[in-house]
C-alpha cells in the first residue's frame, strides 16, 4: 500500500491523482507521500459522524513538503491530542471506515489508507 | 435581449414535516407560487425543478414529471436541477437561461428536499456522498469541513471565536419574524457558546439544522411582467462558478474560488458593486461560511468579515443587512429548496412584502453554496416597476 | 440571434466497464470531447453533467463538481441535469440554452451512467423509482409498461408479433458497425421471438441491455464554431414536454403525448417537418417504443409504424428514413445518462460525415430521448453546416 | 381500506389522486373504485421484478365505469360528461389467465410487495392496496 500523489507535466502535485491538473495539465508520475512527513494545517474533531465512521473522528489537513513542491492532503489523526503546525507521520490502517454501513457502493473505492500520527 | 423578471414567490413552511413526502412538499409551493403571481399552470412552459436527492433519501426519482402532474402543468418542459447544497440557486440560473434563450416565457422554479425521516448520521452521509473517495473513505463530512476551516481562520486572523457565534444569534433574531422558518426563537451568545461540539471548535448552534420544506420562483420576460404585476424584481446579474472537488487541494482554505467568481460575474453582468447592495442572503450552512462570503463577494476585507459581524454591520438595523429571512441558521436547509428560497426573501424584500423584516432596499444579492464551496451561484436582482 | 452549433463529439465504449466507476467514466468522455474539437478546458465556460442516478447506484453524487476538476476544467459553471432516461437530451437543450442565453460562449455536456455492478433486479428497481407510489407498490416495472403497452397495440392495430421483432434485428446489424456498442453481433429474428420472456409478449431481445457508459458533446455559438472547425452541426430545432407521471391516465396508452409536442415543437422551431429529416435516432429501449416515436413524430400514421419497419423504411443502407443507424439502445446499450447525448452524437457523427461504415446521406437528422415511459420527452433536429 | 379515486371540480376522475386535475381542476371528492368491477384494458406478466415483488407479476391496465357514482354525485353532476364517468387504474392481477376486455373486481391485499426490499422509503407510501380477480 502506497499514499500516492500524481505529479503533472507542469511540476504540480496533487494529493489524489486527477486524469487532469491544475490548468489542464497531464499526469508523468506517482510518489508515494507515505514516505514522507507533513505539518498539520488545521484540524478537527468531529462528533456527529455518519454510518460506519469511528466516533469522534479526528481529521486533519496536512501539508507535505516533496522536494519543494507542496502538497496537501486530508486524513484521519490518530489523536485528537494535536496542534495546527504538529508534524504527522503517514500510519497504515486497514479500513478507515466500514465500506458497507454508508451510501457509497463499496466496491467503487478503497476503504484502507493512512492515518496521520504525531511525530 | 429584454431582462429576466420574477413575477412570483412562496415558500412552504420549513421544518419536520411529519407524513409529507418530497411530492407533497414541491406540489404545496408550486401551487401557492402559481397562486402569488396570477398565473394559471396551462401558461407555464418550463418547469424546473431543484432537489439534489430525492431518491438518495427516499426512493423516489422523477419528482419534476410528478410536480408537472400534480400541478395540470402538463406538456411544460420539464427538468430536475442537482448542483447539491446550491441547486437552488442554480435552478434560479437555468430558469434565467430559459427566459433570456427565448425557450420560455413563462418560467417556474420549485426547489425541495424531504430529509428529517432520516437519522442525523444517515443525512450526514447522503450530503457526504459529494466527497471525493480520498475524502469519503475518511469520513469527511460537510460539517468537519467546516470545523477545519474555521480553527484555520481563527487562528490566522486571531479572531474570536465570539463572532462565529454571533452570527447565529443574529440569523436566530431575524428568524423570529419569519413565519416560514424552522425555528422561530432567540438563542442569546452563551447558549450558542456552550451548545454541545460538533466539529471542534464548531458547536451545534454553529450548524444549519435538517429540514423538509419547499419553496418556488416564477419567472418570465419583463415584457410579459408588466401584464401581471406592478411591482416585480428583475435579475440583472448571475453567474455559477465551481472550485476543486477535492477540497484541501485548494491554494487558501479561507478563500471559496466559486464565491469568488461567480460574484465577479454578478457584478460584472448587472453593473453593480458590493457597495451598491443593499440587503444579502448568504448560504450560512454554517457560522464560518457567513465570514467566508463576506469576504469572496467583497462584503469584507479577507480575514475581516468578523469585525463587521461585531460591529453590527450586517444586523437587520446594520449598513448591510445579512440573511434577513433567518437564513439557513434559523429558516432550515432543505437542501434542494434552500437556494430558491434566498431568491423568495430578496424578492419580497425589494417588492416590499418582507412584512416585519421588511428593510429598504433596491439592490440584494444572494449566494447559495454547493458542497464547501464546490459550486456556487451568485444572484443579484434589482426592483422594478 | 447567432445558432448554436456543435463542434465536437467522444463516447466511450459502452458496456460492462468492470472498474471503472461514474466519475472515470464522465472524465474519459470530457477529455476525449475536448480533444476531439481541438478546445482547451481552461476555454469551457459551462459544463452540463446529464445523470439520473449516480447517489442512488454508487453513492457518489457531485460528480459534475468532480468532473470540472479531473478535466481540469475550474472554475467553468457546472450542474447535473437529470431528466431520468432523457438526462441527455435535457443536457442538450441545458446546452443550447446556456449558448442561446449568452450565458456561455463554449458549453460541454457530458452523459454518463455506471449500472452494472448491480442486479439486474436492483436496477429495474432504481430505474423504476420513478413511478407513482400507487404503481410502485404493483411492483410495475418500465419493462412491465412495455410489455402493457405491447400488447395492446398488436391487437388494437392487428400487427404481427414478428414486426417488433425486426426491430431488434435492425437495430443489432447497425450495431455492428459501431465500435462503441455493447453488442457488435447480428440476431436473427428467430432468436429474438424466442428468447425468453421478460414481460408478456415482449422477450429478452425486445429490451435493451444494462449498460456502463459516457458521451458527450462541445457546444459554441456558429461564430465561435467556425474559429474550430470546417464542418459542424447546428442545432436547428430542440424542444421538450412532458406527459402524466402516471402511465395509466393517458388518454390514448398508444400516443406519447410528450414525443408528439416535443416534435410540434422542435419541427416549428426548425421549419422543418417529417418528411425533411434524413436520419433518426429513437429512443428504442423497448422496441415497441420505435413504433410509438415513429408515429408521434410523423414519420408514419398512427397504428402503421410496423407497416413501415416491414417495408424496410428504416434500414439504414436501402430505406428512405434510417432510424438507429447506431444501433440505438438496442445494441449500443443504454446507460441513463449517456443515451440521449450518444443519439446526439450519432447524428452529429452523420451530418458532418464521421459516421464511417454507418454512414448515410443526410443533411438534417433528429433524435428523440424518452424518459420514464414517455414521461418526460426531448427531440432535437440538427443540420449540417459548412 | 378503499380504493380510492379523486373527483374534480370539472367531474373528470383520476386514480390515484392529485393536488389539480386535469385542466387545473380543484379536487371536490373520493370515489371508493373497490366497490366497482373493471374490464381489463391490457395487461402483462413481468418476469423480470425488483427486489421484493412477486415473481412473475401480473399486471393489468384496467378501465372503471363510475357513471353510476357520478349519478350519485348532485354536487359536480353538471360538469360530468361521459369521459368523466370512467377511471383507469393499474394493479397486480390474481392470475396470469386473463383476457384483454376480461370483466374483474378489486380484491384487498395486506401487502402488495414487501416494504424495505425495494429503494423506496417504507414511510413514504402505503403499502396494502388492491389485486384484480376476474369475476
Amino acid at each position: 500500500m502506497t499514499m500516492e500523489a500524481t505529479r503533472y507535466d507542469d511540476g504540480s502535485i496533487t494529493y489524489p491523482g486527477h486524469p487532469r491538473g491544475p490548468g489542464g495539465s497531464e499526469p508523468v508520475e506517482t510518489i508515494d507521500l507515505s514516505e514522507y512527513t507533513a505539518e498539520i494545517v488545521t484540524w478537527t474533531t468531529s462528533t456527529a459522524t455518519p454510518p460506519g465512521v469511528r466516533e469522534p473522528n479526528h481529521l486533519a489537513i496536512v501539508e507535505f513538503d516533496v522536494e519543494g513542491e507542496s502538497v496537501r492532503a486530508i486524513g484521519q489523526l490518530t489523536t485528537g491530542d494535536v496542534e495546527t503546525g504538529d508534524e504527522v507521520r503517514p500510519v497504515y490502517v486497514d479500513e478507515l471506515r466500514d465500506p458497507g454501513a454508508g451510501i457509497r457502493e463499496p466496491e467503487s473505492q478503497a476503504w484502507d489508507g493512512y492515518r496521520f500520527e504525531p511525530v | 435581449m429584454g431582462r429576466v423578471a420574477i413575477i412570483g414567490a412562496s415558500m412552504t413552511q420549513f421544518g419536520q414535516r411529519e407524513g409529507e413526502w418530497i411530492q407533497d412538499l414541491l406540489a404545496e409551493a408550486g401551487i401557492e407560487c402559481l397562486e402569488d403571481a396570477g398565473v394559471d399552470a396551462d401558461d407555464v412552459e418550463h418547469l424546473y425543478v431543484s432537489n439534489m436527492a430525492s431518491g438518495e433519501f427516499e426512493g423516489q426519482t422523477g419528482v419534476p414529471n410528478a410536480l408537472a402532474h400534480d400541478l395540470d402543468a402538463m406538456p411544460a418542459y420539464t427538468q430536475r436541477i442537482d448542483q447539491t447544497s446550491s441547486s437552488g440557486g442554480a435552478g434560479i440560473y437555468a430558469a434565467w437561461q430559459s427566459v433570456a434563450s427565448g425557450a420560455s416565457d413563462m418560467t417556474m422554479l420549485v426547489g425541495g428536499e424531504k430529509m428529517t425521516h432520516k437519522t442525523t448520521g444517515e443525512a450526514t452521509d447522503v450530503i457526504a456522498s459529494l466527497t471525493h473517495p480520498a475524502e469519503y473513505k475518511h469520513g469527511v463530512t460537510l460539517p468537519s469541513f467546516a470545523g477545519l476551516t474555521a480553527r484555520h481562520y481563527l487562528e490566522r486572523f486571531d479572531a474570536p471565536r465570539e463572532s462565529l457565534g454571533k452570527v447565529a444569534v443574529k440569523n436566530h433574531k431575524n428568524g423570529v419574524d419569519n413565519p416560514h422558518a424552522q425555528f422561530q426563537t432567540e438563542v442569546d451568545l452563551e447558549t450558542v457558546l456552550e451548545s454541545p461540539i460538533v466539529a471542534d471548535p464548531l458547536r451545534l448552534y454553529d450548524f444549519c439544522p435538517i429540514t423538509d420544506g419547499s419553496a418556488a420562483l416564477m419567472l418570465c420576460p419583463e415584457s410579459i411582467a408588466k401584464e401581471y404585476a406592478d411591482e416585480y424584481a428583475v435579475i440583472t446579474g448571475i453567474d455559477g462558478a465551481t472550485d476543486t472537488h477535492v477540497v484541501h487541494e485548494r491554494e487558501d482554505p479561507t478563500v471559496m474560488g466559486g464565491v469568488v467568481e461567480s460574484g465577479k460575474g454578478a457584478y460584472e453582468m448587472s453593473g453593480y458593486g458590493p457597495d451598491d447592495i443593499d440587503v444579502a442572503e448568504l448560504h450560512d450552512m454554517f457560522t464560518i461560511l457567513e465570514f467566508l462570503q463576506m469576504e469572496g463577494l467583497g462584503f469584507a476585507e479577507q480575514g475581516e468579515a468578523w469585525k463587521r459581524v461585531e460591529e453590527g454591520h450586517t444586523e437587520r438595523d446594520g449598513e448591510l443587512p445579512i440573511n434577513t429571512s433567518g437564513g439557513l441558521k434559523s429558516k432550515g436547509h432543505p437542501l434542494g429548496a434552500s437556494g430558491v428560497a434566498q431568491g423568495v426573501e430578496i424578492y419580497e424584500q425589494l417588492v416590499g412584502e418582507a412584512g416585519p423584516r421588511q428593510v429598504d432596499a433596491d439592490v440584494g444579492l444572494c449566494c447559495n453554496v454547493g458542497g464547501f464551496g464546490n459550486c456556487v451561484i451568485t444572484t443579484i436582482m434589482e426592483a422594478a416597476q
